[in-house]
């Protein structure tokens, strides 16, 4: 066994030495392959991330008339509270309103001296329970606030809320239409590395054939030399990811840092690592089996 | 089981291309004889060894050796039967990129012997052969009669109880022929089994062993065997 | 002369065919890497035009102090359009300014019911000329404008005028280290396949220098192959981004559709196409010559 | 120039191992001529046929063929030096994935015969070694005698001026040998240049061509080109 062990190694590093070349190639297209699957998932991760975080933001606005007074207020938060989906309502002053108005326009806040808070409506910020923010149940909400008669006008972003759902799906398909086909791509390139690795070495093989060796003995380092492959592309990958990763901080100029730094842009969770690793044996394992498959008929 | 080492029931071999390399040959070789195959070229004596070493299969016909039906084997366990036996192939087999004692060390390297023990049983066997001063050297620097005498050399270093040899005297001139000539006698009385093919009619004049001769391959009812004791 | 590109040409295609698979695979690789490239450059040059675009919306705004009599607005303009550098200069009134707020609020703009136009300023809107839409001319041109007693204050999006010049600074760079990285990526997978091709027919080869064929004879069926695999490849990512961009807009939710109209997604110019596939045939030539040098030689 | 086909002057050939193949050989072959090289396996006759056919550089010495130093040859003409040879070598060099005919077609093709006109003259070639069945065949399904008669159509296809024969007829039995010898002594006789590499001196017996004689390759200076005439 130990000497199984042995040779297998040795043979293996013979193969991938006298084809060196080769290999460093397959190496590379795997860890490019691997690279754009793994920039993809990051990505991925960090725009989930990211909706999550918007997703905490998707609120309903209710304007109350005018000159609603005071004392009714607080009833009418207590009854918001208590409709179906709602989590929190925070109530918004005219001047709070003021406030928001002036960040909203920025630059051209200029605009707004002179005028009197009294003159803006007082409103509901409502955010609804995590379940309910998604097009169909928001509605629902909607529809029954708008029964109450307090309420001047009910507004929510449902242009976004869709665009939302939309950007969610075409993620969700993107990740799985490229994924597959880098797969295949990887299992392709590996299993064609190694079967011009094995053709190159047809004569050697014959000769092995000829006198006795057992078929795993010829078979094991092919197989091995494809599961080294995949590790090694797909560590390429997260190395190289990772560079990307923090060198997109370093040359990012600091005002836009600042604006980054609002939206944690997270690297891949370590699982996530493993599974990329594991993911580019397995592939590389297969590639260099179908390449066998195809190639190393006993004879 | 049977005594006899090899076997041949009524083995007919055609190829694809209809070519009939075997016709109706059947055969009996006992364990320890020394048999040499005769016959012109393309009378089929390759094609004879080649099924032996399962490289081939016969068309129709029984082979048994070592009392194993190798007719129909197990693919899987074809590499067990090779490991008792030491072939020299009439083109070598040798691997061109490595030297000479790694392709004899090869041989047994794969059969589990561990790497300095194989480059000196390697050595030992090559020095048998002459070859002693170019263990380093490369298959492609050595000439045919030499990469004869490394393919001779492969043949016998896991010691098989039986040796077919294709025409393995085919590149070497006359002296050297005696020489080899000298170890397979030696093998022959140590009891191995050798089947010996070859075209040169002069050999089995000047040896006595039994010679079975195949005649034209082309003619399919030509194929016999016959039985040539050849004197002194 | 015929006789020989008849011999060339069966040549070629015999030995392609000899290795069909990991022709494809070649083939394949080029177009991934191509097509990474040139979405690249499709996303670049879509992301210019869009740039440009907004380009032209880069604006100064100069407020008027509040109660400026309409008097001095017209020489203030007439001044305003000497200084260097400015192009245009609209003048907004106060009522302008209000509907601008509203459009900017959009949801929100009941918070303006019951604001007269009259509190709000009016204002300037000064277009560069395109000489000086970037930072440092605008600053120079600000200062000017900081000279006039009657403007109040002086705005413009100083922020996204940097952010715009770092984008831009970045796309470039990226365009270069991406472009120059898959070039050499493309130039080593074409040789390394066309070495192996020329391993796999080293015994051929061996026969033909042993026969006395010449060495164009031998050569030149292999540069043909790269050519025709670099052709190939960069044909195969022109289609596939041809087919991507179309799909875009299938595959996009109206509501996005309308939004992604008022930018236009530009196709690559026939120009750039015919480039792409030059590149693909002169890396494929490249890429066998290497080989070619690599393993080719006479014996 | 000169008038000799063949001209070597105290050509050495040591390969990078330090193994002399080649020591002081001087010779010189006429048009016309038919000449045996003999000696023993490893005395460096194919070493000499490889130094004429530029497959080889000799050490040292010079060597003249067709009137051409080839000693330091320009690379990118050796082709056309090798369009005026034909080679049998020793190990055939036959494309193992082509057809017989497609192996000695091939010859042809390349010096810029149409593809038709090779094939015929490829068959006909082929018939006259006999191998007019087997025109088909891929060189796989050939026995070594046969692909040997392969390797000899080839050489012959082009009708070249100066053959060169390392052990041609090493795989033929008896009967083909004379056979191809035949074929040989036709050519000879219509002017063809021969230079034919044995270690059989069976051969150099039986038809009186001159015969030069290489000793022991191993040691140098025993190299020594000796004339042997064989009575008929
Ligand atoms: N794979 C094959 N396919 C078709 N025909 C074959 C194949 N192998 C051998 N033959 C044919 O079978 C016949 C016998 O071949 P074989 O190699 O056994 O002859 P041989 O006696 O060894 O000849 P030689 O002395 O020339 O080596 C020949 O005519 C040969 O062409
Ligand atoms: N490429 C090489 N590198 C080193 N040594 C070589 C090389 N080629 C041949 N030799 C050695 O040179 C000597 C002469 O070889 P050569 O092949 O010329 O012999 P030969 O007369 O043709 O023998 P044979 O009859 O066995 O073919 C041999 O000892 C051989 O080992
Ligand atoms: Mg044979
Ligand atoms: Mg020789």
């Amino acid at each position: 066994m130990m000497f199984f062990l042995q040779y297998v190694i040795r043979r293996t590093f013979q193969n991938m030495m006298g084809n060196l070349f080769s290999n460093l190639i397959t190496i590379g297209i795997i860890a490019i392959s691997m690279l754009i699957f793994s920039t993809f998932t990051l990505l991925a991760f960090n725009l989930t991330n990211f909706l999550k975080i918007w997703e905490d933001k998707i609120e309903v606005i209710a304007y109350l008339k005018r000159g609603t007074p005071s004392s009714e207020v607080e009833p009418l938060l207590k009854k918001t509270r208590l409709l179906e989906g709602v989590e929190t309502v925070r109530y918004v002053s005219p001047y709070d309103a003021m406030g928001f108005m002036e960040t909203k326009l920025g630059g051209q806040k200029n605009l707004l001296e002179g005028i009197q808070p009294a003159v803006l409506p007082p409103s509901f910020e409502i955010q609804m329970k995590k379940d309910y923010r998604n097009s169909t149940k928001i509605k629902e909400v909607v529809a029954h606030l708008k029964e109450i008669p307090q309420f001047e006008e009910i507004q929510y972003g449902q242009e976004w809320v869709e665009t939302f759902s939309v950007l969610v799906h075409i993620l969700r398909l993107t990740q799985w239409i490229l994924g597959g086909l880098l797969l295949i791509a990887v299992v392709f390139i590996t299993s064609n590395t190694l079967q011009l690795t094995i053709s190159s070495r047809r004569e050697e093989i014959e000769v092995m054939h000829w006198v006795g060796t057992s078929p795993s003995f010829i078979r094991i380092p092919f197989y091995l030399e494809g599961l080294i492959q995949g590790f090694l592309g797909g560590g390429l990958a997260i190395l190289f990811l990772f560079l990307l990763h923090q060198g997109l901080f370093l040359y990012i100029p600091p005002s836009m840092q600042a604006w980054l730094a609002k939206i944690p842009v997270l690297f891949l969770p370590l699982e996530t690592i493993a599974w990329i690793l594991l993911g580019g044996m397995v592939l590389g394992f297969f590639g260099s089996f179908v390449a066998s498959m195809r190639v190393l008929k006993y004879k | 089981m049977n005594e006899a080492m090899i076997e041949m029931h009524h083995v007919f071999k055609t190829y694809p291309s209809q070519i009939s390399a075997l016709s109706d040959i059947t055969l009996e070789i006992l364990p320890g004889e020394f048999a040499f195959i005769v016959g012109p070229s393309g009378s089929g004596k390759s094609t004879l060894l080649r099924i032996l070493f399962c490289a081939e299969r016969p068309t129709s016909g029984e082979v048994v050796v070592h009392g194993i039906h190798i007719t129909q084997p197990d693919f899987k366990k074809i590499y067990q039967l090779r490991r008792t036996m030491g072939i020299v192939s009439q083109d070598f087999k040798l691997l061109r990129d490595r030297t000479v004692n790694e392709n004899v060390a090869f041989a047994l390297e794969i059969t589990g012997h561990i790497r300095e023990e194989a480059k000196s049983k390697a050595s030992e066997i090559l020095r048998r052969v002459g070859l002693e001063e170019r263990e380093g050297d490369s298959i492609l620097a050595l000439s045919a009669g030499e990469q004869q005498r490394v393919a001779i050399a492969r043949a016998l270093v896991n010691s098989p109880p039986l040796l077919l040899a294709d025409e393995p005297t085919g590149n070497l001139d006359a002296r050297m022929t005696l020489d080899v000539m000298e170890i397979f006698t030696d093998l022959h009385q140590k009891g191995t089994t050798i089947v010996f093919a070859t075209q040169f009619t002069g050999l089995i004049k000047r040896y006595s062993y039994r010679a079975i001769r195949l005649l034209d391959g082309r003619k399919a009812d030509s194929h016999k065997v016959e039985e040539v004791k050849a004197t002194g």
